[in-house]
């Protein structure tokens, strides 16, 4: 199917007819899920955009990036790879490990919150103030976004923690499982991506 | 009609060689970009965007993928493709604002 | 011709509602969510119209309403034009005929994801409360134009600089919070929920508009957001992300190096898709309008999808036309003047493509119809203004003029909402089962036409004088004639005549909700599937027991050889209902790349 | 049938109102006559184009109105049809870009030698700066703007110790040689417009923007703020005198240098001190 058919032709129109109204071969979420992480993409790809652009102005100092970045990124990286454990223990169907898994990567995602909570205390501790300088402000806003999203990425994680525990079925959750673990996935990447062009600069 | 005759119009010859045609002008293209000699970021922009294109080409043709979910793969690739634009763009109006404090401003 | 059996729908599970309050207010059902984002669109749309006569008051009689001063005027200027943009065409077209639209005409029961459709809808409702609570914070609204440039959106001497424009930017995040979930419904629910049969290819050019225009916002918004965002921390944190160092009102402010122009620039990422976000759902809508009512297929339907997807694309690398004269590098007018100049031959085509699918029609020229004709006058009348604009140097004089203004009414301001007006026309009798009053609607098409075509044609005129946009009085200027005010007063009469008809509409909504003559099922005699449901207005669940199937495109009219002269999307080939057996028709009918896989999976 | 008659008296209705409108361009005054021609010739292929489609459509619709028993035509598409109106689309708009982009070149190419002078905006005045006897201006920031140096000129620039400083709503400007005009803003967006020139652009605080423009025709003109910079945007007048090379100079003249306008000589340094 493609925009070159000639829909009001009799050929074109046997094989439509036989054609299911899916797209992809996907479940709906992750096709949603596939979209909304475009859309993120986007956001942080122009608050880079932002950051480049700004930081070729003069009155730019760049700022001591607190060692706990390091560490955090260590727990995000934890928590991805807990996650896929989860999955994958989901696709064998053991699902005392997929408990464990999940709990372990919410885990680590909630330390890696609240390290970067404390990158925040020591900046300011340390009189790198928002208002201070633009290397600053973006500090804090680009992790605060990132944070935000992952908080979100936590909502749907409850979800799905919340049913495993009731005792659903893991064939029931494994949808849920598997959308988290790209969501965290896909999180990680972005959180790189957004370290190292911080800690470059 | 059959699925099978489907599939089977689906790759005629001609569009083969099309592709052809429409690589060895984008790596023309790319070879350009060099040659012109544009530079920094708008440069990087234009060889990244030829090689997506490229890319997109030969996975879409080459490799036999279904149009449809293609068709997607574009709709969510594109606009990254023209943020790049914007990289590029704004890139250089960083680069005349600066200039121009430098200049009238003292510093 | 092989027969394929309905498809095996996995049974969604429909949240049924049993009370009042499930039915109508925390509804999940698409169509109920529809009337409510339209109804509340069409509430603030009130509110902007009303603004909008504020302003012709203080500009036809200045001086004359003394409770209008220059700080209300650039209030009403600013909510007027967002208001407008945003709250009403954005919410109307994705929101109101999105939700209606998308799962109807597809063949789907209802949105992929109900309850995040209805979050969608209370979300923008908040973002609708936040921004009338603007007008009781004090200072009232921020009078910093719809633009919102910085510095000034955020300094002392812009009204509303202190909360007017905090709760501004607050209700755009939520209103983009609202867009994103309805949005990746929408997408979702076009990729994934079609019923057998209904391929990309054939969907009405509605959806495609419809679907073009979500993806477009949803890559778009995020531009907005962060903006806003930046923007919300330069007025409360004090960073300087846009501020560069500023003496306001004889003080050193405390801001240095950031750069007004990164805004600007990041507005316009957003805001020059935002304008085709809501020109592209009025293109799909009309399209089907006119080919209903010709009683003819759509004229060049490939061209048309096609034009669609790359005005889409095209339409993020010309944002910077808005920046002709902002003191950006000059040298990108030379590349922004060449990328919309070009987006004008898609779009040309689709206006050619209207014009044809009317020639050898058999044309009904009921109120629909009427008003998609006003379309096509209005539209190409503003597109080809848009052509001065893009083209760099014509723009240096006639931006920020009376001619920017008449240029994005006339294809903003007047075509889309002839749009709106012409399609709730023609699906007010789906939605409830009932007509809208047809002298009633010729009258409210012939004032409004006539009129909107009063109000700015020789507002074209102003803005070649020079008369300057943004303006709260013209005194004594000596370029400015006497006879340009008296041109001013005249606009201002023909606005508030066109704006008192509104009302007529208002009646004709609420009355023939009761007492208009019944519709039946398919009153306009179309092939879509929404025409084709067993109830009108559509139970919830839309289908009954089981979904239609598909066999032909959504323009079968005037088949030659068919029985009647148009044939629904669901029905099935037969000797009195062919579909097309060989292309004598076009002009070329080898096409080597046509053709691919099916799938199989239900 | 109704419409058929009004799309008709439309598109006449609006080539009379074009032809006889009273609402034109105050005539030029500076080299930029070129953008008035190609106003015109924009109007003739547009105007042509607008003509067209709605004679086409009301034809249309008059020819193929409704008839019980009449079918319409059955017609997907037409390749070559829509091929052509392609390019002859393509041939039309190029013909505009083309002629627009040369001139484009123009104005973004200041010639050599052009006159400088400074325009300064602040909410809701203008005020503006000459470089003096050197030609050359000095450089100014936003940061040195102290109630004694209004103009943020930096102390220890030479170029800028003959610069004019004029604290005026009126400035006047030499006919018949190209002039750079500079434009700076201490606080928001404005825009610097005198419709006679047909150019305007933006000051933008935190950066200097620019245009050219030689002015050919002596007189008055109202000088206005083109972009929105608050309340007082509608006040945010001047006026732009243009006048002999004499009579320029004479007027010049009667203002103070920025080392005139300096209150005591042991304060110079004063000026860096800045409010961050
Ligand atoms: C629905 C909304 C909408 C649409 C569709 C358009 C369409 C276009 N717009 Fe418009 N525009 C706005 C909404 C819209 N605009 C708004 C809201 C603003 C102002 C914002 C603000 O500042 O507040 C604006 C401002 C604006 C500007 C900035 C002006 C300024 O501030 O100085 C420019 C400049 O390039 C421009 C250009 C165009 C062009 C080239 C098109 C084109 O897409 C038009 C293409 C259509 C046609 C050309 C007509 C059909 C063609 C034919 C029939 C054939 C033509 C044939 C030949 C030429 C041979 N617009
Ligand atoms: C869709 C967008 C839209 C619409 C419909 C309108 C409609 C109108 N607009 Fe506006 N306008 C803008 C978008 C729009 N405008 C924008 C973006 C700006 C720029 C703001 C800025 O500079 O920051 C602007 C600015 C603007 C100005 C310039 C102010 C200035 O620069 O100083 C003026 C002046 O006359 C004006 C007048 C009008 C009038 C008289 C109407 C009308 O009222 C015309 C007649 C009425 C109709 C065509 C019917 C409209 C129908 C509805 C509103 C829906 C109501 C719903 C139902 C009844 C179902 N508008
Ligand atoms: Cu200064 Cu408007
Ligand atoms: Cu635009």
């Amino acid at each position: 199917m493609s925009i070159l058919d000639k829909p009001w032709m009799a050929e074109r129109s046997a094989i439509d007819n036989a054609v299911s109204g899916g797209s992809l071969n996907f479940p709906k979420a992750r096709v949603a899920l596939i979209f909304l992480m475009a859309v993120i993409t986007v956001l942080f790809m122009l608050f880079s955009v932002a950051y480049k652009m700004r930081m070729e102005l003069a009155d730019w100092r760049a700022l001591a990036d607190p060692s706990v970045l390091w560490i955090n990124t260590g727990f995000l990286i934890l928590s991805s790879v807990a996650m896929q454990w989860a999955v994958s223990s989901a696709r064998k169907g053991k699902a005392e490990n997929v408990k464990l898994g999940m709990a372990l990567g919410g885990a680590f995602a909630l330390a890696f919150l609240i390290g970067q909570y404390m990158a925040w205390l020591q900046l300011r501790a340390a009189g790198f103030y928002a208002a201070g300088n633009p290397a600053n402000a973006f500090f804090y806003l680009i992790t605060a976004m990132h944070g935000l999203h992952m908080l979100g990425g936590l909502v749907a994680w409850t979800r799905s923690t919340a049913r495993l525990w009731r005792g659903n079925d893991v064939a029931d959750v494994k949808l849920g499982v598997e959308l988290c673990a790209t969501y965290w996935h896909f999180l990680l990447v972005v959180w790189l991506g957004l370290f190292a062009m911080l800690i470059s600069t | 009609m059959t699925h099978a005759k489907a599939e089977a119009q689906t790759h005629s010859l001609g569009i083969y060689f099309k592709i052809w045609a429409l690589l060895f002008v984008l790596s023309a293209l790319s070879y350009m970009v060099d040659i012109l000699g544009f530079e920094s970021y708008l440069r990087w922009a234009l060889i990244l965007t030829f090689m997506f294109l490229k890319a997109g080409l030969i996975i879409s043709v080459f490799m036999h993928m279904m149009w449809e979910r293609l068709a997607m793969m574009y709709a969510i690739l594109l606009p990254p493709l023209l943020l790049l634009v914007f990289i590029a763009l704004m890139s250089l109006e960083s680069d005349y604002t600066f200039m121009t404090r430098v200049v009238f401003f003292g510093h | 011709m092989v027969y394929v059996p309905p498809q095996e729908v996995e049974d969604v599970h429909l949240h049924d509602p049993d009370t009042f309050m499930t039915k109508y207010i925390w509804s999940q059902d698409h169509k109920v969510i529809a009337v409510q984002y339209s109804l509340t669109a069409i509430a603030v749309g009130l509110v902007a119209l009303v603004l909008s006569l504020m302003m012709r008051l203080q500009l036809g009689w200045p001086g004359v309403f003394d409770f209008i001063d220059p700080e209300s005027y650039y209030q009403f200027v600013t909510m007027h034009g967002m208001i407008m943009v945003i709250y009403l065409l954005t919410a109307l077209f994705l929101g109101g005929f999105g939700n209606y639209l998308i799962p109807l005409m597809l063949g789907a029961r209802d949105m992929v994801f109900p309850f995040l459709n209805m979050l969608s809808y209370w979300v923008y409702l908040l973002s609708v409360i936040v921004l009338m609570s603007s007008y009781f914070v004090p200072g009232g609204p921020t009078g910093a134009g719809w633009t919102l440039y910085p510095p000034q959106a955020i300094l002392q001497g812009t009204p509303g600089a202190d909360w007017g424009i905090v709760t501004m930017l607050a209700s755009l995040a939520l209103f983009i919070v609202a867009f994103t979930m309805g949005g990746l419904n929408y997408v979702t629910t076009v990729l994934q929920a079609r019923t057998r049969g209904m391929t990309l290819m054939r969907m009405p050019l509605s959806i495609w508009g419809i679907f073009v225009a979500t993806i477009l916002g949803l890559l778009a918004f995020p531009a907005l957001l962060v903006s806003a965002v930046m923007l919300l921390l330069d007025k409360l944190v004090g960073t300087s992300f846009f501020m560069p160092a500023i003496v306001s009102m004889g003080e050193q402010l405390d801001y240095s190096g950031g750069s007004p122009i990164l805004f600007q620039h990041l507005f316009w990422f957003f805001g020059h898709p935002e304008v085709y976000i809501v020109a592209l759902p009025a293109f799909g809508l009309v399209s089907d309008l006119l080919s209903t009512h010709a009683r003819k297929n759509i004229f060049g339907y490939r061209m048309m999808v096609w034009a669609i997807v790359a005005i889409g694309g095209l339409s993020f690398v010309v944002w910077a036309h808005h920046m002709y004269v902002s003191g950006m590098n000059p040298y990108f007018g030379f590349f922004f003047a060449t990328t919309t100049l070009i987006i004008a031959v898609p779009t040309a085509l689709k206006v050619y493509n209207w014009t044809l699918t009317l020639w050898r029609g058999n044309i009904r020229l009921n109120v629909p119809m009427l008003f998609a004709i006003g379309f096509i006058v209005t539209f190409t009348n503003g597109g080809l203004t848009g052509l001065f604009l893009g083209n760099v140097i014509v723009d240096i004089p006639l931006s920020d003029t009376y001619f920017v203004v008449a240029h994005f009414h006339m294809v903003m301001g007047v075509s889309p909402i002839m749009v709106v007006f012409g399609s709730i026309y023609h699906w007010y009798p789906k939605v409830t089962g009932r007509m809208l009053d047809d002298r009633l609607g010729r009258f409210h098409f012939w004032v409004t036409f006539l009129g909107t075509y009063a109000i700015y044609f020789p507002m074209h005129y102003l803005g070649f004088i020079g008369v300057p946009r943004r303006y709260y009085a013209y005194e004594d200027f000596d370029f400015i004639p006497e006879s340009a005010i008296t041109l001013n007063e005249n606009i201002s009469i023909a606005a508030l005549v066109v704006g008192a008809v509104q009302l007529v509409f208002l009646y004709n909504l609420v009355i023939s909700y009761r007492r208009g003559k019944l519709a039946g099922s398919n009153p306009w005699e179309a092939t879509t599937l929404e025409w084709q449901t067993p109830q009108t207005p559509p139970a919830h669940g839309n289908w009954g027991d089981t979904l239609p199937v598909v066999y032909r495109w959504a323009y079968d009219y005037s088949v030659p050889g068919a029985a009647k002269d148009f044939l629904p999307q669901n029905q099935p080939p037969s000797d009195d209902a062919p579909v097309q057996e060989e292309d004598n028709l076009g002009f070329d009918s080898t096409d080597p790349a046509s053709g691919g896989g099916t799938r199989e999976d239900a | 049938m109704a419409i058929v008659i009004v799309l008709v008296l439309m598109a006449v209705g609006s080539v009379l109102f074009h032809i006889w409108t009273p609402w034109w361009f105050t005539e030029v005054a500076s080299n930029w006559g070129a953008i008035d021609e190609l106003i015109v010739f924009t109007f003739a292929i547009t105007g042509f184009v607008f003509v067209a489609v709605v004679l086409f459509t009301a034809y249309a619709i008059y020819k193929f109105r409704y008839k019980e028993d009449r079918r319409a035509d059955y017609e997907p598409e037409n390749k070559k049809l829509e091929f052509w109106l392609t390019v002859v689309t393509a041939i039309g708009v190029m013909a505009l870009l083309a002629p627009g982009l040369a001139v484009w070149a123009d104005f973004v190419t200041v010639p050599e030698g052009a006159e400088e002078f400074e325009v300064v905006g602040e909410q809701w005045n203008w005020t503006f700066r000459f470089p003096g006897a050197d030609g050359k201006l000095g450089t100014a920031d936003v940061a040195n703007i102290t109630y004694d140096n209004p103009f943020g000129m930096n102390a220890d620039d030479p170029n800028g110790q003959d610069d004019v400083l004029i604290e005026d709503y009126e400035v006047h400007l030499p006919i018949g040689s190209p002039i750079k005009v500079l434009l700076r803003s201490k606080d928001v967006l404005h825009d610097f417009w005198v419709p006679q020139f047909r150019a305007k652009m933006d000051l933008v605080p935190g950066l200097e923007s620019h245009f050219w423009f030689t002015p050919t025709r002596e007189g008055t003109f109202d000088l206005l703020c083109a972009e929105l910079c608050g309340v007082g945007h509608y006040t945010m007048r001047g006026k732009v005198t243009i006048e002999s090379e004499e009579a320029f100079k004479a007027w010049l003249a009667a203002y103070p240098t920025y080392a005139e306008t300096v209150p005591a000589p042991s304060d110079t340094g004063g000026g860096a001190a800045s409010g961050q």
